[in-house]
Formats: structure tokens, C-alpha cells, sequence
């Protein structure tokens, strides 16, 4: 068994309304980030799954996404294992 | 220092007529300010209130904190020109503002949690001498981000700066220290730091026993600079 | 696009080819499907909803507009509603109960009455925590963000609900008289105005189609796309719209729930009764490249339509702009009774206003419109023996254990009126408007009216109506919420009726108008039906609001006295009954001596002389759960309620549900003239013990030889009941 | 100008307790996910930027998540540009 870090990106599907983006986008707009659109907010879920092979983690991750992390209802959600996973181009936020 | 208060509306602030009435109750001249104005109106203290300014969305308090008249807070702040005071909401706002220090994150339940709480002072604000140490209040908290965080050895910075305000107390089981509704570090309800004050409690809705309570009257009034 | 693909009938469709005079447009057909629906028609019930009594001296504006509205004193006039959102909050539960505190907040706002209180009356079925949790931070979420107390509410627990939940939630505003505003004001020539969130894709055939419906497995798969409530821009919304109609030169007021911009415009045009001309090009819309259909049936919720005099809306205009929200013109108003939709130069709908409003054919009434008989009880009168371990069991009972971990995530204190929240039957707040207060009640056990909803409709109104007078509270009116399966069912139609029946037998017993409601229907899914479920919401005048009258004891050495005991208790219709899973016929409520009696404690209460010292309603769990809650379970240690009881039918004695029953506390003085009052005004009363000086709950059964004892500490009660402490 | 899709990852500080994450992980190991763990939840802000090169964009979105999108106290964030983003194993949620 070995153990697979997964990260989950849970998004409300296009069509959905989301008023948290929507007014976070209207406020920076004012602000200085005129330049700045389409603003969603969506959820990371970072995890890891004990697994015998990735293709064994991969089918748990899906699962949990379908049964507990996203809403099917509204959301939709993505799936990335380690062998996907670039760091971007971090920084601290400090 | 005179009783000319301003209470600051933002967009999505719901108790500022309550503390509009709670301060008038006490006899305060108050003004109401809009979030968008670029200068405070000429005022002794500023109150910002609870709410939940742009929905708070995003984090509580995150995007008021950019209004235009958070600038003016906080060049006022800066210049030691006023007492501010933030309720709920505006304790959010002025955390995410660097007003003050740590930030207001989910309660631990991961829920909203409106009921009574007691609370505690626990070191006396600078400027404030008749909130004294160990005097308690019965007020209402009604919060779903309300537990203080700092990063890693902050509280006991803020400790030692003298900037732990009110605390958490359970006085049916008199748990000495550390009792938290909220998930709140150390069980920290309220801090100061210079003539800034945040609270998560609600006193502008504890004005009478009517209301379950008059010991948020008692608490304004002290911070209105009256006599206890 | 079929008539069938809207939802119509092949009937209707005839009639609608018949009124229009030719094949409608797909954009017609679309129309008349959400208007024709049940849940904006109100096809199955309108002409029941004729039975009930709609006139009262308090009366300002009764069913008909978006809320009703009653006078509380020279300076306050009240209006309030009940909402159902029950298919919504089955499909997504937090964005469906969210978006039904919205909704029936902005029916509020539209009558120019800013919303000063929710209550919200839920049912679930038996293993519902996770749609529970659901609903619960969907209502919080909404209502605490808007800055509008939850003040009370009631959930209760039945197997019809399982896949039919309900969420009903009441809503309570304040407006000064003069301020009259709603749907009937405009006048042809003036300009109508869209405000709030612009306009998605959400929730098209959303509320109109799928309330209108069973809810099958085939259904859930034609969900639409479920609207998300934002209580930010619903705050937004709300503060700019009262501030336009007190800015003036508003005429009319309508919000936009169910079938959206179709039904708002249409409804307003028929209640000022004008004509209306859409420029659809106009409306600010969320989403690319959307259809005149799209845009006509969206549910996008926080959205308000705004009629302004052709000149002299600048204020209006200005007050809005000055809450962040850009009122946009999207129409006129006409003189013609035309409905006239035009979209990229064209017009893509010519319709008349009325017959999409009232065009369609309604479901004629039964004519007689007297009270059923009563059903064949099938057992009832069944002697139970109960011991001591049941009757604590019973206190954790998922219909009468404590609610303080729902109600702790809705913020009830906020606007700083609330004088008592949710952990009280009646809510009361204090207006900073008046010295008058307000008291507000909901009830309606589905399991009162599961098997007699005659009885179930009439006991809702009259333990509403009880929770009123035991805060001395005058009612001012009532709102239902009826909730009930498939209207195409006759017997389903049929309990209907006897639910509408029962609410209007005690509403005229009791003097009290209804003044708006609520029906959903097609509370249906796999041929599992919801029990009739009336929710009724009453309103009352406040004498004194600073000084409520208590509902637990204070003091040792009172007498603990229960009012209007069954002659014959039974433990039909009851939670014990309920837990045994065979239910049966919940006894008729003698209204005319409740009346009577609310009558008198009315007067009662304001005698300081008769010395009533607490005071509340016997209900779900008995005279067992009325008399620890006149304990309290906070009280303090050195007091405690001692009572005795005959041996025989002890269980019914305890646990029989009959409403109209009040306990009180009374003081020695007071007793004698008490006494003498009700047994002048023949009102059953007896005394059942007293206070002591001892913690807990003591109630000692039968006397002599044959005599037995129980005692519960508070401890002991409250940790039964409070099942959730260690949680 | 031309407008660049930016995603950005705001997650907790690895020294950060995150309870929410702790009680989403306790209830899904109860629910048979027991091979899931060091389960922290954090959020996804999707938006376009305007500008006159993608060294441009990430500029402003960092400017972005320092002023805005994290909070410095308890949160880090990290920042993706078109070319980073790579589809990961996804899944519509229904
Ligand atoms: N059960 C009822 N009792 C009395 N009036 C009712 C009832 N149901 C609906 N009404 C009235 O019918 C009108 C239309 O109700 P409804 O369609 O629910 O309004 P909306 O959807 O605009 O909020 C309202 O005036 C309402 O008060
Ligand atoms: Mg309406």
C-alpha cells in the first residue's frame, strides 16, 4: 500500500450563480483590479488516499468527490495526482 | 474626549441601527457614515458594526476592510485622532484591516452560534481604566466566524502587549481560563490595541433586561467614557 | 414546444387556443405553462381558499396580494406570510431553504413593510439528519446574513415526509399606515423598473413546474438548473426597495419568486389592472445569448419589479442607485389590458394580461361545506400502563426534544425587538413603533391531521391562536400554509377540503381573519403522499411587550392548575400514539369553549389581581412535556412541581395532546376569584398540585394503598431531553 | 492586451490547524473512506487578467492574493497560468 496525495478542485458548475465571486469581483474592480474578470470562487481539497496503485486512489478520490465534497447539484469537481500537480508560481501571502 | 460617535454602514452591515439606537439610548451624539465616504465626519470615536458587509463573502470583513472610509479609519487611527470600536462584524473588519492583529475564522462547529455567553476582562485597555480586570458581562454572540486565530506565537504577543481584552468565561463550571464557544485562541472574545477595541459579543443588543440582559448597556456606557 | 412540454393539460390547451384565437408562440405556450400551473394558478384550490373567513376589524389587506396586512395601533400596521419551498429544499437543501427565505421575504418588502421577523416550520422523515442540517444552514445562512430574527419555529418528524420534505417559513413586517404599496397601485403610462441580480438561467420551470408536480425519480432528472439564494444582494434589494417607496413616486411593488418576470408582470398588470409592454432587449441578463423564453421563466432570485410615475421616480431612482443596485427600464405600463413582449424588434408575445392570470379554468368546488363526520376511531380509548423509563424515553422523541441546536444557528435577537425567541411557544417582540408589542405562533402536527385533517386543520388554528393568549395577545390574523399531495388524487382533494374546512370553523370560532397563506400541493413522490399539513401562522397585539408573562414557575407554594382536561383523554393523534406506528383520529377541539377560554385568559392575565404567575399551552407530548417545561429545566434547585394524578388511564391523562389545554401557576389570593370565573364561564379547570420547595418533577398517582411516587431531579428530565449535550 | 485565465490556489499554512478540514476527514473515515487522510480544505479562485503579457497577469493576480484572496494571517496562495494548467482526471460530480 502506498499513500498518494490528491488535490480536488471543487467548482460551481458555469450556469450556477455564484454570489461570493460576484461581489468579491465587483469590490476589486473598484479597487485597483479593473483589469480582473470572471472571478469564481470554488473549493481545494487536498488529501491522500492509501491505495495499492494510483489508478486504486484515483477511483477512491472520485468517489469521495461524488459522495461527500462536491454537490452534484451545483457543483462539478476536478481530480489531480501527484504525477499532475506543478507548483505554480506560489507565494506566501505575507 | 466628547461622545460624537460615527457608525459606519457598509453594504451588507445589519446592526448598525441597533447600535445607532444603543448609543443614542446612552446619550451619544451619532452620525451614520457611508462605506464609500473618503473622510470621517468630525467625531471623537468611530463604531464599526456587526453584520455581514458584502455578504462576507469571500472572508468576513475581507472586502470592507478595502472601503474608502476604512482608509480614512485608519489614517485617523494612525494620527491617534480617535476611539474606535468594532462589533462582531466590525471586529472582522478591522482584523482584516491589520487595525488589528490575528484574524476571525470559522467557529470549530462550522456553524453559525447565536446565544449568551459570558465574558470577562481580562487586561484593561490602555485609556479605558474602569474596565477592570475580572469585571464580567452577559452579552449575545451570534457568529459564524468568530474564532480568534494569530499565527504561530502571536497570542502570546498580543498577551504580552497588553492587548487581551475580554475572554471567554463559563461561569457555571468556572473553568478558569481557556473556555471557548467558538474555537477562539486562548478563549479570547475581544482585544485592543491603543484605542482600537474589537469584540465579538454584541453589546449594542444587551441594553435591557427586556432583552435578557442589560450588561452591553453597562459595557457602552464604560466605553463612552462613563463612570462605572 | 407542446402544450404537454409546458405542463398543460389537453384541455387547458384547448382553452388557451380558444382564448387566444389561434396556435400560441412557443413564448405563449411557455406563459401559460408556469401561469397555468398549480402553484401560480391555483387551479385545485382557489375556489376552496373562498371558504375562509378573510374579514376581521384589523384587517388592511387581506388574501390577494403578496402578504397580508393587519393594523396593530394608530402608528403600525403588520404584514405577514407563509412560504412553502418544499420541492426546492429536497433537490439542493441550503439553496432551496435559502431561496425560501428570500422569497417570502420579499413578499414582505413588496407591501413597503420592512421584515422583522422569520419563523420556520419544518418536516422531515424519520432518518432526515443530513437534508435537516441542510435546510436548518440554508434558513440561518439566509435569514442571518438579511439581518431578520429567526424568532420560533417547529419541526416535526413523519414517514410521508421522507422524500417530501416541507420548509415553510413565515415572515412578519412592519410598515406606518400610509405606507400602503403592492402590486394593484400603477397606472397605465408609467414605466416599469427591473432591480437586484441580474437575470440566469436559473431555475427555469424551477418553483412553477416542479411544485406543480409529483416528484419522481424521472423529474429529479429534469431538475433545473436550482437557483442560489444571496442574502448580500437580497439585503441590498430589500434596503432599496423600501427606501425607493419611501422615497415616493413609486406606484406599485411586485417581487419576482415563481416564474419570474412572467408572473410578476402579469400578476401586477391584472391587480392594477393594465396593460403592460416589455422591451425584453432590456433586461440585464446573467448569461450570454439568452431567449425571450429564458428570460420570461428565469427564477433568478433577488430580483424586485418597480412601477414608477412616468415622472417624478427620480427619488426612487436615486434612493435605489444609493444601495449599489441600477434600476433598469424595462417596460410600460399601458391602458390597453395588453401583454405585449417585444425581443430583437420583434414581438414575440400579444397576449391579454387576464387570461394568462385568470384564464385558467379553475376546479369547481364541492358545495357542501359543512363539517365531516367524524372517522371511525379504530382505537383510542386503549388503556395504557407507562412507566417511568417511557416517559423520560418520550422526552427524547424526535418531535419533542429540545430545538436549541437548531435554533442556535438562526440569530433571533437581531433588530433588538426580540423579547422572547425560539425558546418560547410564542415569540414577542417589542416595537420601538409602539408600545404595543407583537406576538408570533406557528403550529400544524401533520399527525393532528393524518387521519381527520378536519380536526388536524381546526387544532393548528386553535393552538395558534392558545399560544396568543397566553401572552394576553389579541389575534389580529392568521396565515396557512396548506401542504398536501397530488390535487389530482380525490382523496387527497377531499382531505384538502376538510383541512381548509377545520382552519375556517376555528378561525370563525376564534374571530380571526386569514389574511393570506400558502397552498403547495404534489407533496408526492413514488405514491408516498404527505399527511394534510397545515401550517398556520397567527400575528397578535402585544398589551405590554416589555413585560411578557412567564411560562415557568418562580416561586414555591403556587397552585399548578390545567385548564379544559378531556373528559375522555385519549392518546389519539399523539407522539405516544405515533411511536406505537398506528395513528388515528385526533379529537374534534371544542372551539366554542376555547373561545371562551382564550377569551377569559386574556382578561385574566391583565388582572394583576388574580395573580397568574405562569402561564402556557398543553401540545405535542401533553400535560407530561407542558409540565416540564412550567418547571424549567433552568430553573432554580430549590423548586420543583409536585402533582397527583387518578390511577386510571395515567398515560392518557399525561399524554393526550387535545388542544385548547393550559397549565398555570397561581397564587393562593388569586385562586377563590379564578376559580369562581371559570366555573361561571363553565371551563373545565382542576387543580393538580403545587409548587414546592423540592428540585424536579414529582407526580404521585392514585391515593391509599394502591398510591405510587415518581420523582425526577431537573438533571435527570433535562438530559433526556437535551439529548444533544454531549454532541 | 489580452486576457489571461488565472487560477489560484488559497490554502491554510502547513502550521495552520484546520478544523474544518479535521471534521470533514472524521466524518468521512466514519462513512467508509477510512484510506483517506491529512484531509485540509482551502479554496479556488478562478479569473481572467488583462494584460499585455502573461508576466503582466501573474503580477496582478499576486498583487491580487496578497491584497484580497488570502488572508496573511493563517493562508498562503499560489498562482497558475494557462500554460500550468493541465486538465486534471475529472469528473462532472452528477
Ligand atoms: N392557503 C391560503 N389561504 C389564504 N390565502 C392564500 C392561501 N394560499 C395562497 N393564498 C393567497 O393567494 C395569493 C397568491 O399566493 P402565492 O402565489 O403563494 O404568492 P407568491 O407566490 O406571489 O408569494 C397570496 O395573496 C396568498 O396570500
Ligand atoms: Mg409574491
Amino acid at each position: 500500500m502506498t499513500r498518494y496525495p490528491v488535490r480536488m478542485a471543487v467548482t460551481l458548475k458555469p450556469e450556477v450563480l455564484d454570489p461570493a465571486g460576484q461581489a468579491t469581483l465587483a469590490v476589486i474592480k473598484e479597487r485597483g483590479f479593473g483589469m480582473v474578470d470572471e472571478l469564481r470562487i470554488g473549493k481545494l481539497v487536498d488529501f491522500s488516499v492509501q491505495a495499492r496503485d494510483p489508478a486504486e486512489a484515483l477511483e477512491v478520490a472520485q468517489r469521495l468527490g461524488r459522495e461527500f465534497l462536491a454537490n452534484p447539484v451545483l457543483e462539478r469537481f476536478d481530480v489531480w495526482m501527484e504525477e499532475d500537480l506543478r507548483l505554480g508560481a506560489g507565494c506566501d501571502g505575507e | 474626549m466628547g461622545n460624537n460617535v460615527a457608525v459606519v454602514t457598509f453594504p451588507g452591515s445589519n446592526c448598525d441601527h441597533d447600535t445607532v439606537w444603543a448609543l443614542q439610548e446612552l446619550g451619544a451624539e451619532v452620525v451614520m457614515v457611508r462605506h464609500d465616504a473618503r473622510e470621517l465626519p468630525r467625531c471623537d470615536r468611530v463604531v464599526l458594526p456587526g453584520g455581514f458587509s458584502y455578504g462576507d463573502y469571500l472572508r468576513a470583513g475581507a472586502l470592507a476592510a478595502h472601503a474608502p472610509i476604512m482608509d480614512a479609519v485608519g489614517r485617523a487611527v494612525a494620527r491617534d485622532a480617535v476611539s474606535v470600536l468594532g462589533i462582531c462584524n466590525g471586529f472582522q473588519i478591522l482584523c482584516e484591516r491589520g487595525i488589528l492583529p490575528g484574524t476571525l475564522w470559522s467557529n470549530t462547529s462550522g456553524e453559525f452560534l447565536c446565544r449568551w455567553e459570558w465574558v470577562e476582562v481580562a487586561t484593561s485597555p490602555p485609556g479605558w481604566p474602569a474596565f477592570v480586570p475580572g469585571m464580567r458581562f452577559r452579552l449575545p454572540i451570534a457568529h459564524a466566524q468568530g474564532a480568534f486565530r494569530v499565527h504561530e506565537g502571536g497570542a502570546a504577543q498580543i498577551w504580552a502587549e497588553g492587548g487581551a481584552f475580554l475572554r471567554y468565561v463559563d461561569p457555571v463550571r468556572n473553568a478558569a481560563t481557556g473556555y471557548s464557544p467558538n474555537g477562539s485562541v486562548q478563549g479570547i472574545a475581544g482585544i485592543c490595541r491603543g484605542r482600537v477595541i474589537g469584540l465579538m459579543p454584541h453589546p449594542e443588543r444587551a441594553m435591557s433586561p427586556v432583552f435578557g440582559s442589560e450588561d452591553g448597556r453597562r459595557f457602552l456606557h464604560l466605553w463612552l467614557g462613563g463612570p462605572s | 414546444m407542446t402544450a404537454a412540454d409546458v405542463g398543460l393539460t389537453r384541455a387547458e390547451a384547448m382553452t388557451v387556443r380558444a382564448l387566444v384565437g389561434r396556435e400560441p408562440t412557443d413564448l405563449e405556450w411557455g406563459l401559460f405553462g408556469v401561469l397555468w400551473s398549480e402553484h401560480c394558478s391555483y387551479k385545485s384550490s382557489r375556489n376552496r381558499l373562498r371558504w375562509l373567513p378573510k374579514d376581521g376589524a384589523a384587517v388592511v389587506a387581506g388574501p390577494g396580494g403578496n402578504a397580508g396586512v393587519v393594523r396593530l395601533d394608530a402608528a403600525v400596521e403588520v404584514a405577514f406570510k407563509v412560504e412553502s419551498h418544499n420541492h426546492p429544499s429536497f433537490v439542493e437543501p441550503v439553496q432551496g431553504a435559502a431561496t425560501g427565505v428570500g422569497g417570502i421575504i420579499r413578499d414582505v418588502v413588496a407591501m413597503g413593510a420592512r421584515p422583522v421577523a422569520l419563523m420556520d416550520s419544518l418536516r422531515f422523515g424519520p432518518q432526515a439528519a443530513a437534508l435537516r442540517e441542510g435546510v436548518v444552514r440554508g434558513i440561518g445562512g439566509y435569514g442571518n446574513a438579511i439581518g431578520v430574527p429567526t424568532v420560533g419555529g417547529e419541526v416535526f418528524y413523519g414517514p410521508g415526509y421522507a422524500k417530501n420534505p416541507l420548509v415553510n417559513v413565515l415572515c412578519v413586517g412592519i410598515r406606518r399606515p400610509g405606507r400602503e404599496i403592492g402590486a394593484r397601485g400603477a397606472k397605465p403610462g408609467e414605466e416599469v423598473y427591473l432591480i437586484g441580480q441580474p437575470t440566469g438561467r436559473d431555475g427555469i420551470h424551477g418553483a412553477s413546474l416542479l411544485a406543480s408536480r409529483d416528484f419522481s425519480q424521472a423529474d429529479r432528472d429534469m431538475r433545473p438548473t436550482v437557483q442560489v439564494g444571496d442574502p448580500y444582494t437580497g439585503k441590498l434589494l430589500m434596503e432599496a426597495t423600501l427606501a425607493a417607496v419611501a422615497a415616493g413616486g413609486v406606484s406599485a411593488v411586485q417581487d419576482l419568486g415563481a416564474a419570474g418576470l412572467a408572473s410578476a408582470t402579469a400578476e401586477l398588470a391584472v391587480s392594477s389592472g393594465v396593460g403592460i409592454a416589455l422591451d425584453l432587449d432590456r433586461v440585464p441578463c446573467r448569461e450570454a445569448q439568452m431567449s425571450a423564453y429564458e428570460i420570461m421563466l428565469s427564477e433568478t432570485q433577488e430580483r424586485m419589479l418597480l412601477v414608477l410615475a412616468a415622472d417624478g421616480g427620480e427619488d426612487a431612482l436615486d434612493a435605489i442607485r444609493a444601495w449599489g443596485l441600477v434600476p433598469t427600464k424595462i417596460g410600460v405600463t399601458t391602458a390597453d389590458g395588453q401583454y405585449v413582449l417585444t425581443f430583437r424588434g420583434q414581438r414575440v408575445a400579444v397576449l391579454e394580461a387576464s387570461w394568462l392570470v385568470d384564464g385558467c379554468p379553475l376546479k369547481p368546488a364541492p358545495s357542501p361545506r359543512v363539517a365531516p363526520p367524524l372517522p371511525a376511531r379504530t382505537t383510542g380509548s386503549v388503556r395504557v400502563s407507562i412507566a417511568s423509563q417511557e416517559l423520560l424515553a418520550m422526552l427524547a422523541d424526535p418531535d419533542l426534544r429540545d430545538r436549541q441546536p437548531i435554533y442556535r444557528r438562526y440569530d433571533s435577537m437581531i433588530q433588538t425587538r426580540t423579547v422572547w425567541g425560539p425558546e418560547h411557544e410564542v415569540a414577542v417582540l417589542c416595537l420601538k413603533e409602539s408600545t404595543l408589542g407583537l406576538a408570533i405562533a406557528v403550529a400544524g402536527p401533520g399527525r393532528w391531521a393524518a387521519v381527520d385533517a378536519y380536526s388536524g386543520g381546526a387544532a393548528a388554528v386553535a393552538l395558534a391562536v392558545s399560544r396568543l393568549a397566553v401572552q394576553a395577545a389579541e389575534p389580529l390574523g392568521l396565515t396557512d400554509g396548506l401542504n398536501a399531495g397530488n390535487p389530482d388524487q380525490p382523496e387527497t382533494l377531499a382531505a384538502f377540503d376538510q383541512m381548509i374546512l377545520g382552519i375556517r370553523d376555528a378561525a370563525l370560532a376564534l374571530e380571526v381573519p386569514v389574511t393570506g397563506g400558502n397552498v403547495s400541493f404534489h407533496n408526492e413522490t413514488d405514491a408516498v403522499s404527505i399527511w394534510p399539513t397545515p401550517v398556520i401562522g397567527a400575528v397578535g397585539r402585544h398589551p405590554r411587550p416589555e413585560r411578557p408573562w412567564a411560562d415557568a414557575v418562580t416561586r414555591v407554594g403556587r397552585w399548578i392548575v390545567l385548564i379544559n382536561a378531556p373528559q375522555k383523554p385519549t392518546l389519539a393523534g399523539s407522539v405516544w400514539e405515533q411511536r406505537t406506528g398506528q395513528l388515528t383520529a385526533y379529537p374534534r377541539v371544542d372551539l366554542e369553549r376555547l373561545a371562551r377560554t382564550v377569551h377569559w385568559l386574556r382578561q385574566a392575565l391583565l388582572t394583576d389581581a388574580l395573580g397568574i404567575e405562569a402561564v402556557r399551552t398543553v401540545a405535542d407530548g401533553g400535560l407530561w412535556l407542558a409540565l416540564i417545561k412550567l418547571l424549567g429545566l433552568d430553573g432554580p434547585g430549590n423548586l420543583g412541581i409536585a402533582v397527583t394524578l387518578s390511577a386510571e388511564a395515567l398515560a392518557e391523562q399525561l399524554l393526550n395532546e387535545a388542544a385548547g389545554q393550559f397549565v398555570l401557576s397561581i397564587d393562593d389570593r388569586g385562586w377563590p376569584e379564578v376559580s369562581a370565573q371559570l366555573t361561571a364561564r363553565a371551563i373545565d379547570h382542576r387543580v393538580l398540585g403545587q409548587t414546592v420547595a423540592e428540585d424536579g418533577l414529582t407526580v404521585r398517582v392514585g391515593s391509599g394503598s394502591g398510591a405510587s411516587h415518581w420523582h425526577w431531579p431537573r438533571t435527570e428530565l433535562a438530559a433526556a431531553w437535551r439529548l444533544w449535550e454531549d454532541k
